[in-house]
């Protein structure tokens, strides 16, 4: 991967910042995040950070556009994002080439050489998925990003079982990405070493820490006028 | 659209999946009929249009939790969901690749298994004709049951119980139009009636299954 | 020299090489001789008339379909016990070909009940139990089919073969208390009193011989595929292992 | 061993699982099969002892997945394995938990299915007594079966077709004890080796399963 | 968590060192790693590093029990041995007590606060463990290890989703394990900090780095004389 810059595709869509305002995300029915306000510019990344349990993972989806916002704004929609959890979506029976082929048709074209090459799988492309070990699956699963030509990545923990230069190898993926005006919004507990980026820490926003009626919001049934139910 | 119907189909024939086994399975079904209900030829060729049709549509049931649930567990339905795939479409090809895989084998296989329950001579183009017209709207009502039920794990039987009332009317006109034919009957009406629910669902539910993801996606 | 030492690959590959080749032959005449013998140089059943002669096909086969099942419960169990690879493989092997005999023996003897008794198919429990063993068949092979590592789908597939096979003796007895059928006695056991006339019952013989000689062919072929297959696997990963 | 066994009933009962579903499923098969095969008294209550007990052989398959298969998924089969717990005692325990939720709730409700297929009166007792003595057989073969299939991804299709053969002899001498009751003929032949067959089950194959799981951990 | 060490359980079998003799490994037939030698005395951890792919996860099934070496020796048995591998066998309808009694129970006794407190998990004992975070899903894992009064504890890439904090208990437990006598073999891409330490890198041991026969001894069928196959 020399020059990885040259070598990646154009977006499908033209990139713009990304704001979000007031936001408040809920799981499984309880607030989790509230008044969260955030603006990232094209060209640069938010890191997630915060505590295990404190919302990182709820806030991703809901900017995916995988759930609704309990409250407050997202912009651009879902169809400027490209999201890559921890589940990687990874067929075990077909071959590393194939798995990323088929996401790269359902995206509308057919060029996976840029994604081989980002993440170090041309050796491994005749490989079915189920023989490689936990780093390399990992690489497959963030590879599919580069195929997306979605100009904001979202991204849970990627660095979960990478070794260092694997690591590296995805700093360099995005740093790539956000020179050619891509955006990234990264959660993550180690430290990734990315130029133009800002650090977010959820923990403030937490539904907990806030008082009154911010924490309640996504409860049609916890308002504070107990006595209306008696 | 065509990618995805290619990596079904691929999936089903590299996991030893989808194509063998329903029909294996609607074999076995047939064959332990008579040793359940003993071997008298008389009793089996009376219930044989009957049976074929019963064991077709749970040979069905039994790989509809493969639509949906693979692709749950690992996530990659959530990125389907957020490729620029309408939903609906998804549905429509998962629905496709699920015939393709089961009903087809299913319906081609079923004059076979015919002679084995004594099936009257007349009755085999009608058992196929039948099938080949309800087989669609089973697999479509089993993409819809199994839309309903992908965030349940291990969501089979469940999934059956929901599935199962929505198959009635495509059995009875079903198998109607079978056991019409195995005795040589007037079979125009119940025809009729089964491609229609078969075109109707195959027209609609791909949206009410595209609607029950988008739920259980959240 | 113990005889195990068949079991290495090479000495395996080397021997069935050299007697590939005589064996199809052999195999050729008998059964040349056999069926032309049993369908053109034999007199009509006066019962039966000259579907009689379906018989060539249908007993062999259907002896051939049982053995088969046999051959793979010894070899099954030669692999559990002393772990010899060919071993596993010649089961894998003879699966497909028995289940084709077992077939055959079905539709000739579907065939043959259509003159005969006037239905294709009848639940009879010596028929029955073919189809159940048929059954065995396909499952047993499906599950080859569905595991990748060779070594861990043989030990399940070995495991299968043995419990199977006590269930399927057993479906035997089930089936003869449910329905006492239509089908012909064994009439090949070498005490019966009314064995069939020595005129039907030579060219039978060599066409059993025939296909004994057609199965171990076949078998050997495929083993020798299978082998020749994980061999190829074995260098694919070597070559993978000393590229990466 | 009791920690698994209560842990296991308490997870089907979470799920909303085992106990409801299979029964549910038999009631629908037991259902649909009027809608098969006609809704002609005579027929149906000729062949009603063969239809519950293949009703319920059904639906005791379908959930056989259940038994390791979402243990193998999320690891807690290997920690078993490593655990002080015999691998046989796992398997043979797994069996009971799953007679307990689908063997023994369908020998209760068979008999008050069988009003719905107009079963003769004297057959209610046989068919509850040969279902109570053979779907143990049928939990422990099947356990045999999650165990050789758990490392195949929705093995289920895969599993029916190893099954279902071995289901044959429990099958054939239950519906034969069932029927000959409700026909009022004798039924200890048929009960004897029945009972036999479920006894030997019992004793013999979780061995055969432990193995493969044994090898399937590998 | 002020005294750990005094709230752990004693062991059910006593620490002996952990022999690992000429030890090769392979996985779906292929040989990963050979000739490993390593030595481990009660007290002491063994790290576990190498890039991703080489061997580590291989290597620690293979020191659980759960797959026969291909060749060469381990001691003690599977049955010193405690396992904590990616997946945590948590069910997700369960309580994280409950989840927690079940395993306390398979290996006979009834005694879970110990490994409640080690990972701060007693706030979330009534939790069901479908509604917890990644974090709080691993804490729930690892706490499983306390239970099973082994001496050796065997962790693959423990630190998985976990938080600057709980990495840090995480050591906290793993030292005071070793306090007590016993041992842990770590396989991890990070720095733990754990004092009594020994690294051992996979790479050497790899089976590609080996000439000749050694890197062959698990395939029948891939000896030398090709000429017999054809
Ligand atoms: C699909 C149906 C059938 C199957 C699976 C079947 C199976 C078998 C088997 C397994 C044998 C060898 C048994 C032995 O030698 O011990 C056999 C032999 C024989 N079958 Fe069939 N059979 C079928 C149909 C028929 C029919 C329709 C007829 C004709 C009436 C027939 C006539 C015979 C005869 C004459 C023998 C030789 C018996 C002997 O000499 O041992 N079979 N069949
Ligand atoms: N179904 C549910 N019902 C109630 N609460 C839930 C549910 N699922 C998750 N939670 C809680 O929601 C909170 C947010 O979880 P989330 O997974 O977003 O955290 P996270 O920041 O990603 O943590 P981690 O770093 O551990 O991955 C957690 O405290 C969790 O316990
Ligand atoms: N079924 C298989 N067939 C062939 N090779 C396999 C198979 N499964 C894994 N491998 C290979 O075996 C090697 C060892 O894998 P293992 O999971 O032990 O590595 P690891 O050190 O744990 O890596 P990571 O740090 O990425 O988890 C890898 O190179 C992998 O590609
Ligand atoms: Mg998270
Ligand atoms: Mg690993």
């Amino acid at each position: 991967m020399s020059d990885p810059d040259a070598a990646q595709p154009p977006f499908d869509i033209v990139p713009e910042p990304l704001c979000i305002a007031g936001l408040a995300v809920a799981r499984g029915g309880v607030p989790v995040l509230a008044g969260l306000e955030a603006e990232v510019a094209p060209g640069e990344a938010l890191i997630l950070r915060g505590p295990n349990g404190s919302g990182k993972t709820t806030l991703l989806r809901t900017l995916a556009g995988l759930q609704p916002p309990a409250d407050g704004i997202v912009a651009p929609g879902a169809d400027a994002m490209a999201y890559a959890s921890h589940a990687d979506g990874i067929k075990a029976t077909l071959t590393v080439q194939e798995n990323l082929r088929f996401w790269a048709r359902i995206h509308g074209h057919a060029e996976i050489a840029p994604a081989l090459a980002a993440f170090d799988l041309a050796a491994l492309a005749d490989r079915p998925a189920a023989a490689l070990s936990a780093g390399q699956k990992r690489r497959l699963g963030l590879a599919r990003m580069v195929l997306t030509r979605r100009p904001v990545w979202l991204f849970d923990e990627p660095t979960v079982s990478l070794d260092r230069d694997a690591v590296a190898r995805f700093a360099t993926a995005v740093t790539a990405h956000l020179r050619r005006g891509g955006l990234a919004v990264i959660a993550t507990h180690i430290d990734l070493g990315l130029p133009h980026a800002r650090t977010l820490d959820v923990t403030p926003f937490r539904a907990t820490a806030l008082p009154g009626k911010a924490a309640h919001a996504a409860d049609a049934f916890g308002d504070d006028d107990g006595s209306a139910y008696l | 659209m065509i990618a995805l119907l290619a990596r079904d189909l691929r999936l089903s024939i590299r996991a030893g999946g989808g194509f063998g086994l329903a029909l294996a399975f609607f074999l076995i079904v047939v064959t332990l009929t008579p040793f359940a209900v003993g071997p008298n030829t008389a009793t089996l060729s009376l219930i044989a249009p009957g049976i074929l049709w019963l064991g077709a549509l749970l040979a069905c049931l039994l790989s509809l939790d493969r639509i949906f649930a693979l692709d749950w567990e690992d996530g990659a339905l959530d990125l389907v969901a957020t490729s620029p795939l309408p939903l609906e479409g998804a549905a429509a090809i998962k629905a496709a690749a699920h015939w393709l895989t089961t009903g087809l084998p299913l319906t081609l296989a079923a004059p076979a298994l015919g002679v084995l329950l004594n099936l009257p001579p007349q009755g085999f183009v009608w058992l196929a004709l039948s099938l080949a017209l309800g087989t669609p709207a089973l697999s479509v009502i089993g993409t819809f049951g199994a839309a309903l039920t992908v965030g349940v794990k291990r969501g089979g039987l469940l999934m059956s119980l929901i599935v199962l009332p929505l198959y009635v009317p495509t059995l009875i006109f079903g198998a109607e139009v079978a056991r019409r034919g195995a005795e040589a009957q007037a079979t125009a009406t119940p025809l009729a009636a089964l491609a229609a629910i078969s075109l109707a669902c195959v027209a609609l539910l791909p949206f009410a299954a595209a609607a029950a993801l988008r739920v259980n996606l959240r | 020299m113990s005889i195990w030492e068949y079991a290495n690959p090479t000495k395996f590959m080397r021997v069935t090489g050299v007697a590939l080749p005589w064996l199809w032959a052999l195999t050729a005449v008998c059964l040349t001789v056999g069926l032309t013998w049993g369908f053109f140089f034999t007199p009509d059943d006066f019962r039966q008339g000259s579907t009689v002669k379906i018989i060539y096909l249908h007993v062999p086969s259907a002896l051939m379909g049982i053995n088969a099942w046999l051959m793979m419960l010894a070899t099954s169990l030669i692999w559990l016990i002393r772990r010899h690879h060919v071993s596993a493989l010649a089961a894998k092997a003879a699966a497909p070909v028995g289940a084709t005999f077992t077939l055959i023996a079905l539709a000739t003897g579907a065939l043959w009940g259509q003159p005969m008794w006037g239905t294709w198919w009848e639940w009879d429990p010596r028929l029955t139990s073919f189809l159940v063993l048929f059954l065995f068949y396909l499952g047993y092979m499906a599950l080859w089919a569905a595991i990748e590592d060779p070594d861990t789908a043989a030990d399940l597939t070995s495991v299968l073969c043995l419990v199977g096979s006590v269930f399927a003796v057993l479906s035997r007895y089930a089936l003869v208390f449910w329905n006492q059928g239509l089908h012909q006695g064994a009439s090949l056991s070498l005490d019966a009193e009314e064995n069939v006339a020595d005129v039907f019952w030579y060219p039978l013989l060599v066409c059993i011989a025939g296909f004994v000689l057609l199965f171990v062919a076949l078998v050997f072929l495929r083993t020798r595929t299978e082998i020749r297959a994980r061999r190829i696997k074995a260098l694919e990963t070597r070559a993978r292992i000393s590229a990466a």
